[in-house]
């Protein structure tokens, strides 16, 4: 394939003095637009849906397939041992077409626990999942002043503000 | 009153020491990796972190108070960071800047990676992240001003 | 009577873009050589791809050139797709297009901006910035990573365009035009830009092809190669674009032809954009039960035009679900390595501005 | 004159050239006069053996080639002569695979520290055994492999 060269012209030279006028004329003019700044404390701006930061569990859809601590690219997902049963959550069922019912699926007991002090995001124990039950949300706010970024399963289902407690 | 003038004039200096501090943290750009672009767009127009009073990215560690290490600190970059930090004038503060410098990041399985800078400096505020986006950094900031004004300890 | 000084730059430092370590030997201001020092970021991004899954590699290439991730996921794909004989479906071929031409918008917007700071101009690295700023967004929008996005994966994307991604490129391409000319005066009609950048950092044809470089800084010294154009992957033989060159070799060639790419690339995106079929977005061949079971087995080098030139993926595979080798070909390791040539005899200012127009990165220098 | 001892393709459709290691550098400056520039240069190590690749390429034909080449001894004679950008090449794949390449005239390790123990890049190389890096006040990196040496 003969490739469609375009060489370049020089674009003109610019006069000293007028050359810096125009650039002081173009910035000028951005005095009187609107700022683009977002005040992001109080005011977080668009956060697009699929916009993906912390991790997230679903017990009773966990099925302890181990997919995707095998998947994560770096062990950021290790396999826990936590009894659903006696953890005294309430809503102990799964949902399904045929009715709510307890998560039986999950014999061994086993449900993930993030690292999320080596978790890059990648998503893929997301995509892999086979019963969604491991996802990603927006929350982004998770700024830490110790290095103990370690979720266990349990912790995986709060939100933020009620890890920290 | 009870206890004395003194104590109750030392501690509001502090305080005023505190909030002063937290105001004006000038970072130093520390940047190794691909967080530095993240670290970029937080000082550029959109997010602007010039609003807390970190007015501006010193390029001199003599001329800064707060180290934002972004990116991955291989162990040959480990002891010039040190030294960098080193050269920072008392008080001092260090952000760590995503994964890599937390504990390892992607590559904790490598033969090359410091796992988590708080091993050669001391590391005040973690924001995890590959990379943190800059609202997220924006609010490790905030979360180190909260801290030197013995707000917050999480 | 001349006076020898040896000055060390970086490793941290704003004027190397990365962390590698430049000893200057000076004849007064004159540059009479240059010894890079790197290897301060490297992060054996080899040797760990080595030891995970073919899926699971992306996000290290994503990480090689990292404000040009697009295109360096899709250079590794190229390769295992082509390993593994793996179809990839229309759409997703067209959707991986828009995505590569967005990322090089995005990259150059870094590198136009830091040298704007280089020369002493704060004003364009803001702007530059919001533009930026506008991409990733749309990167959001599409995959939910911003910087290093993961949105390819094998056979196809991960998550399908929508409407609201549709209509967020048009409305970006259509301000992006106009707002280009405009960064692009801020830059030109500066008489210090202009001084700064014609005539410096020469770099003669003959001595690029020796020293294997590549991208725009080959482009610049007059030779029209561009692995779009000749040898073309996805569907780039289907769209018109030009190659553009510069006659002139120097700092100022390589930034206008850098310019022109981003006037290309828009082209590339509106044409893409109209062609844009609908249809499925991933090979169901990699579907979710068998991610982890693709295998591939024979040697396959494969190359996509990256910001910085021309990227090479070479891989071995052993017919394990594992590769057995990973090698990057990275342009930026190349590019670097003719800085001392296109210095000499330059004054030491000079060589600020010419380190910041090869534009390279040091986590591809470095892997 | 050069021998090829077969040709094959491989499955991106590039052409392959398997030869011996003594023929490379005439092969090499054959294509060199047929306007051929390097790519680039790989290593693999086959545990027995260690496989060289070597890219070249045509801008005005716009033909890529591969070139093979096989050693036991870990020893492939230079390029360096021919092309300019075998300098960093080479250094890198004697970095992180040990080849030595003999003609080089200035090879170091480039990626790694000088006193840096084995290739990473080696199958046999162990993940387990962590060195450490140091600086002393000169700027100069000491490697060990005692933790409390460096980091």
């Amino acid at each position: 394939m003969v490739a469609t060269v375009k060489e370049i012209e020089m674009p003109k030279k610019p006069i000293p003095v007028v050359g810096s006028l125009k650039l002081m004329y173009s910035m000028g003019k951005y005095v009187f637009k609107k700022p683009v700044t977002t005040q992001y404390p109080e005011d977080k701006g668009k956060i697009p849906d699929r916009f993906r930061f912390r991790i997230f569990l679903v017990p009773e859809a966990c099925v302890g397939c181990t997919l995707c601590s095998k998947i994560c690219p770096n062990h950021s997902i290790k396999m826990e041992n936590w009894d659903l049963d006696r953890s005294g959550l309430e809503n102990n069922v799964v949902q399904t077409a045929r009715g709510d019912r307890k998560n039986l699926q999950n014999k061994r007991n086993i449900y993930p626990d993030v690292n999320f002090g080596t978790c890059t995001v990648c998503r893929q124990c997301e995509e892999i999942c086979p019963t969604d039950a491991i996802y990603l949300t927006h929350q982004f706010e998770d700024a830490r002043t110790r290095n103990s970024f370690t979720y266990s399963p349990q912790e995986l289902t709060m939100q933020e503000e009620d890890v920290i407690k | 009153m009870k206890t004395g003038d003194m104590g109750v004039k030392t501690t509001t200096l502090e305080k005023a020491l505190e909030w002063g501090r937290s105001n004006s943290l000038w970072p130093l750009t520390m940047g190794l990796a691909c967080c530095a672009i993240e670290m970029m767009a937080t000082q550029a127009a959109d997010v602007d972190v010039a609003r807390f009073g970190s007015e501006i990215f010193r390029n001199s560690p003599r001329q800064s108070d707060l180290m934002i290490v972004a990116g991955t600190t291989t162990k040959r970059m480990a002891p010039r960071v040190k030294r960098i930090y080193e050269e920072m004038p008392y008080p001092k503060y260090v952000i760590a800047m995503g994964v890599c410098v937390i504990q390892g990041g992607p590559y904790v399985d490598g033969y090359s990676v410091v796992l988590g800078v708080d091993r050669v400096i001391p590391v005040d505020v973690y924001v995890p992240g590959c990379p943190p986006s800059p609202q997220a950094l924006t609010y490790g900031l905030i979360t180190l001003q909260k801290k030197i004004r013995n707000e917050t300890d999480r | 009577m001349s006076h020898w000084i040896e000055l060390n730059i970086g490793p941290v430092h704003p004027a190397t873009h990365g962390i590698y370590r430049f000893r200057v030997k000076l004849n007064e201001e004159t540059v009479e050589d240059v010894d890079i020092t790197i290897g301060y970021l490297h992060r054996n991004a080899e040797k760990i791809c080595e030891l995970n899954y073919f899926v699971n590699n992306t996000i290290y290439f994503d990480r090689m050139d990292y404000i040009d991730a697009m295109n360096m996921e899709l250079g590794y794909l190229r390769a295992v797709e082509t390993l593994m004989d793996m179809e990839v479906p229309e759409r997703a071929q067209w959707i991986r297009m828009i995505m590569a031409e967005l990322s090089r918008i995005a990259a150059r917007m870094v590198g136009i901006g830091a040298l704007g700071l280089d020369v002493g101009m704060l004003t364009p690295f803001f702007h530059t910035f919001h533009e930026r700023e506008k991409i990733q967004n749309i990167f959001v929008e599409a995959s939910g990573g911003r910087q290093e996005v993961n949105y390819m994966s094998i056979g196809g994307v991960y998550q399908d365009f929508n409407d609201t991604i549709i209509n967020e490129i048009k409305e970006f391409i259509a301000g992006f035009k106009g707002k280009l000319e405009e960064i692009v005066k801020m830059f030109t009609d500066s008489e210090i830009f202009w001084q700064r950048n014609v005539g410096t950092g020469v770099l003669e044809p003959d001595i690029a092809l020796d020293y294997g470089v590549t991208g725009p800084m080959l482009r610049a010294s007059g030779i029209p190669y561009d692995v779009r154009k000749d040898s073309p992957y996805l569907y780039y033989d289907k769209v018109n674009f030009d190659v553009p060159i510069a006659k002139s070799k120097d700092n100022m060639g390589r930034f206008l032809v850098k310019v022109e790419e981003l006037r290309q690339s828009v082209r590339i995106i509106e044409q893409c954009l109209a062609k844009l079929p609908e249809g499925p977005y991933f090979n169901p061949k990699a579907k979710k039960s068998a991610m982890l079971l693709l295998k591939g087995q024979g040697d396959v080098f494969t190359r996509v035009e990256s910001e910085s030139g021309e990227f090479g993926v070479f891989i071995r595979g052993d017919g394990n679900v594992k590769p057995y080798r990973v090698h990057a070909r990275s342009p930026s390791f190349k590019n670097l390595a003719v800085v001392p040539i296109m210095a000499k005899g330059s004054l030491i200012a000079d060589l600020i501005i010419t380190i910041a127009s090869v534009d390279a990165v040091a986590g591809e220098v470095d892997r | 004159m050069y021998k090829i001892l077969s040709e094959e393709t491989d499955k991106s459709g590039m052409k392959v050239l398997n030869i011996d290691k003594s023929d490379l550098v005439e092969l090499m400056e054959d294509y060199k006069n047929r306007r051929y520039y390097l790519s680039s240069i790989t290593g693999v190590d086959m545990k027995d053996h260690i496989d060289v690749i070597y890219h070249i390429h045509n801008f005005d034909k716009n033909d890529y080639l591969c070139v093979k080449v096989s050693t036991s001894d870990e020893k492939v004679p230079s390029i360096t002569k021919l092309w300019k950008a075998a300098i960093v090449d080479e250094r890198e794949q004697y970095d992180l695979m040990g080849i030595v390449f003999e003609g080089h005239e200035n090879l170091r390790r480039i990626l790694l520290p000088d006193e840096w123990v084995g290739h990473p890049l080696r199958k046999d190389y162990d993940l387990n055994k962590v060195q450490y890096i140091s600086m002393d006040r000169d700027g100069n990196e000491h490697v060990s492999f005692d933790d409390k040496e460096g980091w």
